[in-house]
């Protein structure tokens, strides 16, 4: 017990390095980014001289470098994230406002890909048959098609022929149809061959032919002890579904005209809006740095070999 | 078998598995009958068909398999009519099947109650309610101590013994008829093995019938009452027990046995073949002829035409006839009559065999050449002829080490050991599954650095030395690994992996490189044509080998040999060992020996040293020491094994395995620390 | 059992499957098409001709034409280099980076190992596109600067791996056994560990390559490619869209190319990958 | 923009005459177009049904404000929502009249300082505050506060002194100099009158929650998906430029963020909106076929999507290249094939909807590729390098154009592309880069571009003056970004802000463009329009002169 708390801590602390790192990351990009900050966050308009000035003074860019980014952590420490350059309301204001959507969409595909891809795992996993040769055909297909296309070529066939769903936005439950199907449709393709791949060799297994001996049916075979086993690797993956399911946001957003994360991220990081980036970049690693570690608390459930947690 | 109708009945199984290249068929015509409380063992080496020939008894040999024979019946009715549902009522229910390392054979992340519950809930014998009740008491039947704390913790919580036990028990729920044993004790410490056997012996007491897989003669001897042994798919000779293992006709049966290192076999040759060649066991494409033909040293033409015969060998009398030609050492020492010895637990029940008497059971085997004599051993080099200079090349003095504790506590694996290598001479290092011998051995090597004590190298520093200044004298120390796969860059050919150890600092590049390797291949029993090759283009004997011509090619002084046999089948192993004896013969290095396996041991060393628990515990001649063992721990591993057994009655009858093992905290308690990883102890 | 099978299924020789087979044709052709477009389409990519806009395909413009009347196929054809450009050339970034991470986290003790990995955990920890349009807002939008973002975006997973592969290969016998021949660290860091963490890590690579193309072609859908009028079939698609109810062949064209790439380099990826897989006992990825 | 009139206030009668010719340009300019059949027996929809009350509607637009404070923010689509929310001091009918809105009446002192306005009683704020002298002071001193940061509605009002509330009722806004627009500028959106307690908030509250007493009340805003509208009940202070009293018919407006042309559209086709604008041109033909759908289009006045090229740089400081380079663009065939017939090419630097605009520039210098090439010829660029392009002593002939992203919209980078295919075609290496703004404003600042591309909405011929006067350099706040020092054009357009004479004003502006084709000084390339699409049931749809779309009117057909 005392060993899981020290661990929780560590990994507490580490995760709060991540973040002042990404968040770091973030503001230091931004300085690189080339023209002048007050320029740029008019968007194209030509302030008279005094606007300029008072902004610049307002936004801390007549101070040097290394006082602009004490300040920066200063409030980033007291968990204040700014206030957006462009839209002119608390970042932590906007994130909110739009980090449901976002993570709604993102849960949606999930569930979406993860459902079907276990079924399509579970099915073929094994069996060399015609129809494990169309699902592979299928995942590769799924796999190697953009998404952005694909979006667009839904919202074509399905809304704007078909009117079966709404064309943009929409926070309806329709409306969340298309946009999650395209954010799956990426996923699905890895979820079904990796959970594949980790129930051919989990029945691979003695312990399943141990358990095939003992007269135990192959769908309960495949559910009770195999399906178990690939979800390990799945797990592994997280990191990598949810950086495509937060990049994927940024596109399927867009095209699909939803309000969210990723929208306001692709345009913030466009407007230079610094406290919103940074704000969206500290978000993302907390994210993350929680995920990572419930993860690995979630190996210990699945898989209770896993007494010290691998990083 | 005369009496009553067989519970199980196989005549002239086949099983062939789709391949690219067409059919391959692995078992080819096996036929053998079982019957209640019997046990047949089926003995042979990797890929001859053995635990496929199980398998299909299950219907279980995986899809893409052709399965046919002539009769398949279980208590009168037809295997091979049975469709998937009906199969399903049968695993389980009628037959149980146990395999080899339960770590892996029970699912590791479902408790064992779970999984024995798995096959009360598959046949509904008791109500969903009761069923971990009756998990409990399956697990208390097979011995399992604290019973209902282990139904409820996973395969890795429990020791190697509980695991098997409960993987015994979780086949045995649902009451079957049959138990099929496929290698159930081979992954496992010898003292815990004979727990297992022990346990087997009490079931087929009851009236289970088991068919035992084995590799393993030793175990075959200690609980089968009938033997078949397996080459390439069919069995070439079968017999009772004894009669098989004290007479051998078929000469497979006898290169086998002989191939047993033991203490009887010091000085001789364990194998028929020097050189690496010889044919596998794994069923080769369909050819005319005995499988066996290509390897055996009696084969004559008309062996290569047709498939021999079933000959009667009948049933000689002790000492008499034909086994006189036959390595007799080698029986003695193995095939212990088991009336004599007598497993404790089938101490009180009828002595086996069904009820039958031994006598009555056929001895046959599938050879025209069961007549001809063996040829005799050829003569190894002769050990102990060598006078070992009083040189010491290494000397460990009482070196401490400790590794952290994924807890973060430190836990000793080495203890304060001390001994010397000399020049010339072999000494073991015995010890069961984390006894600190592996690690002791990276000491030696300098890959580890003890925490107290010191190793030393004649004579000068060699633990406490930086890295860059022992670079120059690494050549001196070389390690033969247990795993050679592992230790060759996959990468790499032969060529470069030898010619990489040759160009070692400290030696002048060979000015004729290639020259040298080849030289160094024929030391080991190898010609140039494997020079191309990489390691997973090797056989198993192949890549040790190479393994031993790569440790010898910066001359080394030392040879450090981590456990090189264990891995190999017994045909491969005696011609590895072999190797090790013509090698120390032409060169003379200190070898370091390590093995788990007192035969081995035995066969191979000068002086041999007992560990456990990163003790040295004894240390001294190995006749003095596995003849009159000093400490009981000895004692107590002389006695699980089978294969030493008292037939000199050298070893108190009174501590017989079963309670010896447990009295010494051997077995169960001493594996309880190192649960993961059977056969390596920790390492970083 | 079954390894009866597998093992003589292993040790032949795999034959190349008709699959594979068309897939490396394809992938040879688009290869071609990246480096000698002209030998493939005649046709000038940039040359308007707004009188034969929106054209369907047909015998003169196999594909159609686009809005200023520009030759569909023939910019296909020509975006093929940017595409592979960018898949090519993050691929090879990421390997880079990663290689020179993973490899000095895994060998230059742990103090260096922490300070690494908790860097590539804050690059880790943006998405992926995030971070690449981040460097691009940087750099400027240009299909060099592509490569680079997508490049440094997944440059932290390749060093990963490396650093993984290399710490498992560290432990393995053979290097461990290259140390009692008196090798050096560096000799055995780089004969050894190097080219052995390396190979999973090339077919991996192959497969990002395609991975690489469609956040290529994502960065140009949204802007941020290549400058115009330069063909891309990212930033063909993203105009084709806006046409796809009065001329479908714009938009599904440029997509086809972008998935009919990325598929026939997985399959060829995929099947080396079978291939070595065979012949690597050290650890999978 | 700056609009300044300079030279005393004898001229303050020429506001009205300007409206006038406004008034009459806008007429023209306005057409709806019904949809279906071409047999028309529809009538464009306002003139028949009586309005009904009840319904929301729904309008999708392509950009989304970033604030809403029209004090601050200078977007066109702020202007089209703060139309609603806020009322001004006067309002401006379609056909360009000033009519009373707030102000009851209004006189301008003899110096064209001093306008004093009457103000209607018995109007309130939306959140109960009343209006009087007070709100319009705060809302003026609001915008001209440096606090603030206005980025337009300030510039509305260049040469604001004070504004003096003599009482409740009546005040006076003083000049420090004439301006002819003021009248105009106060009837703008971004000088709507807001509640003065809510200018007393901050400025994030004013971005994001409006307070005004117009039509209609703020109600909610989520950022990237809509902003939403509601009927303000007690609204009875309808602009007399309207064609209705009373509170609007409406009950809401939602205006959704649809930035995707082709998602735009197909909201509208599957009735998920009600209106869209900048209906994307390849799509107008479907909507005019679509039975239950209509098409309206205004062409904005101001400055036409123009290249203004940079004459103080090699190689456009040859205007034998710049000639070339106008004469070298296939427009006609370029415009209809990105915009299927929907925008007309330009002729002018001044769309045919402002005033001012000199229709005899019309037809005066059509595509001549020949001519293009042997003016290139004569300016020496006579080598041709590998790749076609025009070399002189061993330097292509390369022109950057520049571009940000952002403003890479309404098929502009397509028609870029034809300007650069046919640029090519007389050997010219156009180049077009679209960068990201930060980029994009620091070469502007730097005044490192061969071209400017772009357009201005605005009601007047002025724009040329704000464009291309020397004093109206960049760095204060004008639009001459190439600090361009033309006597003539200086003359020209000083003269014309200035004069009292109408035909002085109008012969000015129309020598300055004719002087910008000569001289070739920029490349006219579309006039904008506002190209809207709706649903049937939308009735009473009105552009102002602006082209803007207002909703007073708009009321939902439930027959339909």
């Amino acid at each position: 017990m005392r060993s899981t708390t020290w661990w929780l801590a560590r990994r507490l602390a580490l995760a709060v390095l991540v973040v002042v790192g990404a968040a770091t990351v973030a503001f230091g990009a931004l300085q690189l980014v080339p023209g002048d900050p007050v320029h740029v966050m008019m968007g194209g308009a030509a302030p008279s001289e005094e606007v300029y000035e008072r902004t610049r003074h307002e936004l801390g860019y007549d101070q040097p470098l290394p006082v602009r980014y004490g300040e920066f952590l200063g409030q980033l420490l007291r968990g204040d994230l700014g206030q957006s350059y462009q839209l002119h309301q608390p970042v932590a204001d906007v994130i909110g406002s739009q980090l449901w959507p976002t993570v709604q969409l993102a849960l949606a595909a999930f569930g979406l890909a993860f459902v079907v891809a276990a079924a399509l795992a579970v099915t073929t996993a094994g069996r060399r048959s015609g129809w494990r040769r169309v699902a592979s055909a299928a995942e590769l297909l799924m796999i190697s098609t953009p998404g952005f296309w694909v979006g667009v070529l839904l919202l074509t066939f399905f809304s704007f022929r078909l009117h079966l769903f709404p064309v943009a936005g929409g926070d309806s439950l329709a409306g969340l149809v298309l946009p999650a199907a395209t954010l799956a449709i990426g996923l699905i393709g890895v979820f079904a061959q990796v959970m594949r791949e980790g129930l051919e060799r989990a029945l691979e297994q003695p312990f399943v032919l141990s358990a095939r001996a003992r007269g135990t049916g192959e769908t309960a075979v495949r559910l009770r002890h195999a399906l178990r086993h690939a979800l390990i690797p799945m797990v592994t993956l997280s990191g990598w579904i949810v950086g495509s399911l937060l990049g994927g946001a940024v596109l399927i957003e867009t095209i699909f005209s939803r309000e969210g994360l990723g929208r306001i991220t692709a345009t913030a990081i466009a407007g230079r809006d610094l406290p919103l980036v940074t704000g969206v970049a500290v978000v993302a690693a907390t994210i993350f740095a929680l995920l990572n570690i419930a993860v690995d608390l979630l190996y210990r459930v699945i898989d209770p070999r896993m007494k010290e947690v691998v990083r | 078998m005369a009496d009553s109708d067989p519970l199980l009945a196989v005549d002239d199984l086949r099983v062939s598995f789709a391949t690219r290249g067409g059919p391959l068929a692995a078992v080819r015509g096996v036929s053998f009958t079982l019957a209640a409380g019997e046990c047949l063992a089926i003995v042979g080496e990797s890929g001859s068909g053995k635990s496929v020939t199980a398998r299909a008894l299950v219907g279980l040999v995986g899809a893409g398999a052709a399965v046919s024979a002539r009769r398949l019946e279980l208590a009168g009715q037809d295997l091979l009519a049975l469709g998937e549902r009906d199969w399903r009522r049968v695993r389980g229910r009628r037959v149980g099947l146990v395999l080899q390392d339960a770590l892996s054979s029970l699912d590791p992340v479902r408790t064992v109650g779970a999984e024995i519950a798995e096959t009360l809930g598959n046949h509904r014998l008791v109500p969903r309610s009761a069923r971990p009740a009756r998990a409990v008491e399956l697990l208390a039947e097979a011995s399992v101590p604290e019973p209902a704390l282990r139904a409820r913790q996973r395969p890795f919580e429990l020791s190697g013994g509980l695991r098997q036990r409960a993987l015994i028990a979780s086949a045995l729920a649902g009451e079957p008829a049959v138990l099929l044993a496929d290698e159930p004790t081979t992954a496992l410490d010898v003292s815990v093995q004979a727990q297992i056997l022990d346990l087997l012996a009490a079931r087929r007491a009851d009236g289970v019938a088991i068919l035992l897989i084995s590799h393993d003669l030793a175990v075959v001897g200690r609980l089968a009452d009938r033997v078949a042994v397996m080459y390439a798919g069919t069995i070439v000779e079968e017999g009772g027990v004894d009669d098989l293992l004290r007479s051998p006709r078929h000469p497979y049966t006898r290169e086998l046995l002989a191939a047993v290192p033991s203490a009887h076999a010091r000085g001789t040759r364990l194998a028929v073949h020097r050189d690496a060649a010889a044919a596998p066991a794994v069923a080769a494409p369909d050819a005319a002829g005995c499988r066996y033909a290509a390897r055996c040293p009696l084969a004559e033409d008309r062996c290569r035409m047709a498939d021999p015969p079933a000959i009667d060998v009948g049933h000689p009398a002790p000492g008499a006839g034909l086994s006189a030609d036959v390595p007799r050492p080698a029986a003695v020492d193995l095939g212990l009559p088991a009336v004599e010895k007598g497993p404790p637990a089938a101490a009180a029940g009828p002595a086996r065999g069904g009820g039958t008497a031994a006598a009555a059971v056929a001895h046959r085997a599938w050879c025209w050449r069961i007549d001809e004599p063996w040829p005799a051993p050829p003569a190894g080099p002769a050990r102990g002829r060598v006078q070992h200079a009083d040189d010491v090349v290494i000397e460990v003095d009482t070196v401490w080490k400790s590794f952290r504790g994924p807890d973060g506590s430190r836990r000793p694996a080495v203890r304060g050991v001390s001994f010397q290598l000399r020049v010339g001479e072999t000494v073991g290092l015995l010890g069961e599954s984390g006894s600190g011998k592996s690690t002791t051995a990276e000491m030696v090597l300098g890959l580890l650095e003890p925490d107290e004590g010191a190793v030393l190298l004649r004579g000068r520093p060699w633990s406490r030395l930086g890295e860059s200044a022992r670079r120059p004298d690494r050549h001196r120390i070389q390690l033969v690994p247990q795993d050679p796969l592992g230790a060759f860059d996959p990468r790499y050919t032969v060529e470069r992996l030898i010619g990489e150890a040759l160009r070692a600092p400290g030696r002048r590049a060979a000015a004729r490189q290639r020259g040298r390797i080849v030289e160094l291949l024929g030391l080991v029993g190898l010609d140039a044509s494997v020079l191309p090759r990489r390691a997973t283009q090797l056989s198993g004997g192949q890549r040790q080998r190479v393994a031993i011509a790569r440790a010898l090619a910066p001359e080394p002084d030392v040879l450090v040999c981590d456990e090189p046999v264990s891995a190999l089948d017994v045909s491969i192993q005696a011609q590895i060992l072999d190797v090790f004896a013509d090698v120390q013969d032409a060169l003379g290095v200190a070898m370091l020996f390590i093995s788990h396996d007192l035969g081995v041991i035995y066969h191979t060393c000068d002086r041999v040293l007992v560990m456990r628990d990163g003790e040295l515990l004894e240390q001294g001649d190995v006749e003095r020491v596995l003849r009159a063992p000093a400490h009981d721990y000895t004692r107590a591993l002389l006695a699980a094994v089978p294969r030493l057994g008292p037939a000199t009655g050298q070893v108190p009858a009174g501590s017989g395995a079963g309670d010896a093992a447990p009295a010494d905290g051997l077995g169960v308690g001493s594996n309880v620390g190192f649960g993961v990883g059977s056969g390596v102890g920790p390492r970083r | 059992m079954a390894g009866v099978a597998r093992r003589s299924a292993g040790r032949g020789r795999r034959r190349i499957g008709p699959g594979v087979a068309v897939s490396a044709l394809l992938v040879a052709l688009i290869a071609l098409a990246a480096l000698w477009p002209g030998l493939l389409a005649r046709a000038d990519p940039n040359a308007a001709e707004p009188v034969d806009a929106l054209l369907g395909p047909s015998g003169a413009h196999w594909f159609g034409t686009d809005q200023l009347g520009r030759d569909v196929y023939s910019r296909v054809v020509h975006g093929a280099r940017v595409s592979l450009f960018i898949g090519v050339g993050a691929t090879g970034i990421a390997l880079l980076l990663g290689c020179l991470i993973g490899m000095l986290a895994a060998t230059c003790g742990r103090l260096v190992d922490e300070i690494l990995m908790r860097i590539t955990d804050v690059l880790l920890s943006f998405p992926g596109l995030l971070l690449a349009l981040l460097v691009v807002a940087m750099l400027g939008p240009s299909s060099t600067n592509a490569t680079i973002a997508i490049g440094l975006s997944s440059a932290p997973g390749f060093a990963r791996l490396v650093r993984g592969e290399a710490l498992a290969i560290r432990e393995a016998g053979y290097v461990r056994t290259a140390v009692t021949f008196g090798a050096g660290r560096a000799r055995v860091y780089l004969r050894h560990l190097l080219p052995n963490a390396l190979t999973p890590l090339l077919v991996l690579a192959l497969l990002s390559v395609g991975a690489a193309i469609i956040a290529g072609s994502s960065l140009s859908y949204l802007g941020l490619g290549p400058r115009v009028p330069t063909a891309e079939w990212g930033s063909m698609l993203a105009q084709g869209k806006d046409f796809l109810t009065i001329s479908w062949a714009m938009a599904v064209f440029p997509g086809l190319a972008i998935t009919v790439t990325v598929i026939a380099i997985n399959i060829v990826g995929r099947d080396l990958q079978r291939r070595f897989e065979g012949r690597h006992p050290v650890g999978r990825f | 923009m700056n609009i300044r009139i300079q030279g005393g206030g004898r001229h303050a009668r020429a506001i009205r005459r300007t409206s006038t010719v406004l008034a009459a340009l806008a007429l023209t300019s306005v057409t709806a177009v019904a949809c279906g059949s071409d047999d028309s027996s529809d009538t464009p929809a306002a003139a028949s049904a009586t309005p009904v009350a009840g319904g929301k509607l729904t309008y999708a637009t392509v950009q989304e404000p970033s604030c809403i404070d029209p004090g601050y923010d200078p977007s066109t689509v702020t202007g089209v929502i703060d139309r609603n929310i806020f009322d001004s001091l006067v309002s401006q009918t379609a056909t360009g009249e000033t009519k009373p809105w707030l102000a009851t009446s209004w006189t301008v002192s003899p110096d064209g300082k001093t306008y004093r306005f009457s103000l209607r009683d018995g109007v309130t704020f939306h959140d109960g505050t009343a209006f009087d002298g007070a709100a319009v002071k705060a809302t003026f001193d609001h915008a001209v506060d440096p606090e603030t940061k206005s980025l337009y509605a300030a510039a509305l009002l260049s040469a604001y002194q004070e504004t003096r509330v003599i009482d409740p009722r009546t005040i006076e806004v003083v000049l420090t100099r004439p301006n002819a627009s003021f009248l105009q500028s106060v009837g703008s959106p971004f000088l709507g009158i807001q509640s003065p307690a809510s200018l007393e908030r901050s400025a994030e509250e004013l971005c994001t929650k409006p307070v005004g007493s117009g039509a209609f009340t703020f109600v909610s805003w989520t950022k990237n998906r809509d902003l939403v509208l509601a009927k303000n009940p007690a609204y009875q202070w309808a602009p007399d430029a309207a064609d209705h009293d009373g509170p609007a018919y409406l009950d809401g407006i939602t205006f959704q963020f649809i930035s995707d042309d082709t998602a735009r559209f197909g909201a509208l086709t599957s009735g998920q909106v009600n209106v869209i604008n900048n209906v994307p041109a390849a799509n107008i033909r479907a909507l005019k076929a679509n039975g239950s759908l209509q098409y309206l289009r205004a062409d904005s006045p101001g400055l036409a999507y123009s290249l203004i090229l940079n004459t103080g740089r090699e190689p456009l400081s040859d205007v034998r290249v710049r000639r070339a380079l106008l004469r070298s663009v296939n427009l006609d065939a370029l415009v209809e094939s990105v915009y299927f017939g929907e925008y007309n090419r330009a002729w002018s630097l001044l769309s045919p909807t402002t005033i001012g605009y000199d229709k005899s520039l019309e037809g005066t210098w059509k595509f001549d590729a020949a001519l293009a090439n042997k003016l290139l010829d004569e300016a020496g660029w006579t080598q041709r390098d590998g790749d076609g392009f025009r070399t002189k002593d061993g330097k292509r002939l390369t022109i950057v154009w520049r571009t940000g992203a952002q403003l890479d919209r309404d098929g502009r980078g397509v028609v870029a592309q034809g300007v650069q295919a046919d640029a090519k075609k007389v050997g010219i290496d156009l180049q077009y880069i679209s960068e990201d703004v930060g980029t994009f404003s620091q070469h502007i600042f730097a005044g490192d571009l061969d071209i400017w591309g772009g357009n201005y909405q605005r009601p007047d011929g002025d724009i040329l003056r704000f464009a291309f006067a020397s004093d109206q350099g960049i760095t204060k706040g004008g639009g001459n970004l190439f600090g361009l020092q033309d006597p003539t054009l200086d003359r020209l357009l000083n003269e014309a802000s200035t004069t009292t004479d109408e035909a002085v004003r109008e012969k000015n502006w129309a020598d300055a463009q004719q002087y910008v084709i000569d001289n070739a000084l920029a490349v006219p390339l579309t006039v904008g329009a506002n190209l809207v699409g709706a649903s049937n049931k939308v009735q009473g749809l009105r552009f102002e002169q602006s082209s803007n779309l207002t909703f007073f009117d708009t009321w939902l057909d439930p027959t339909k």
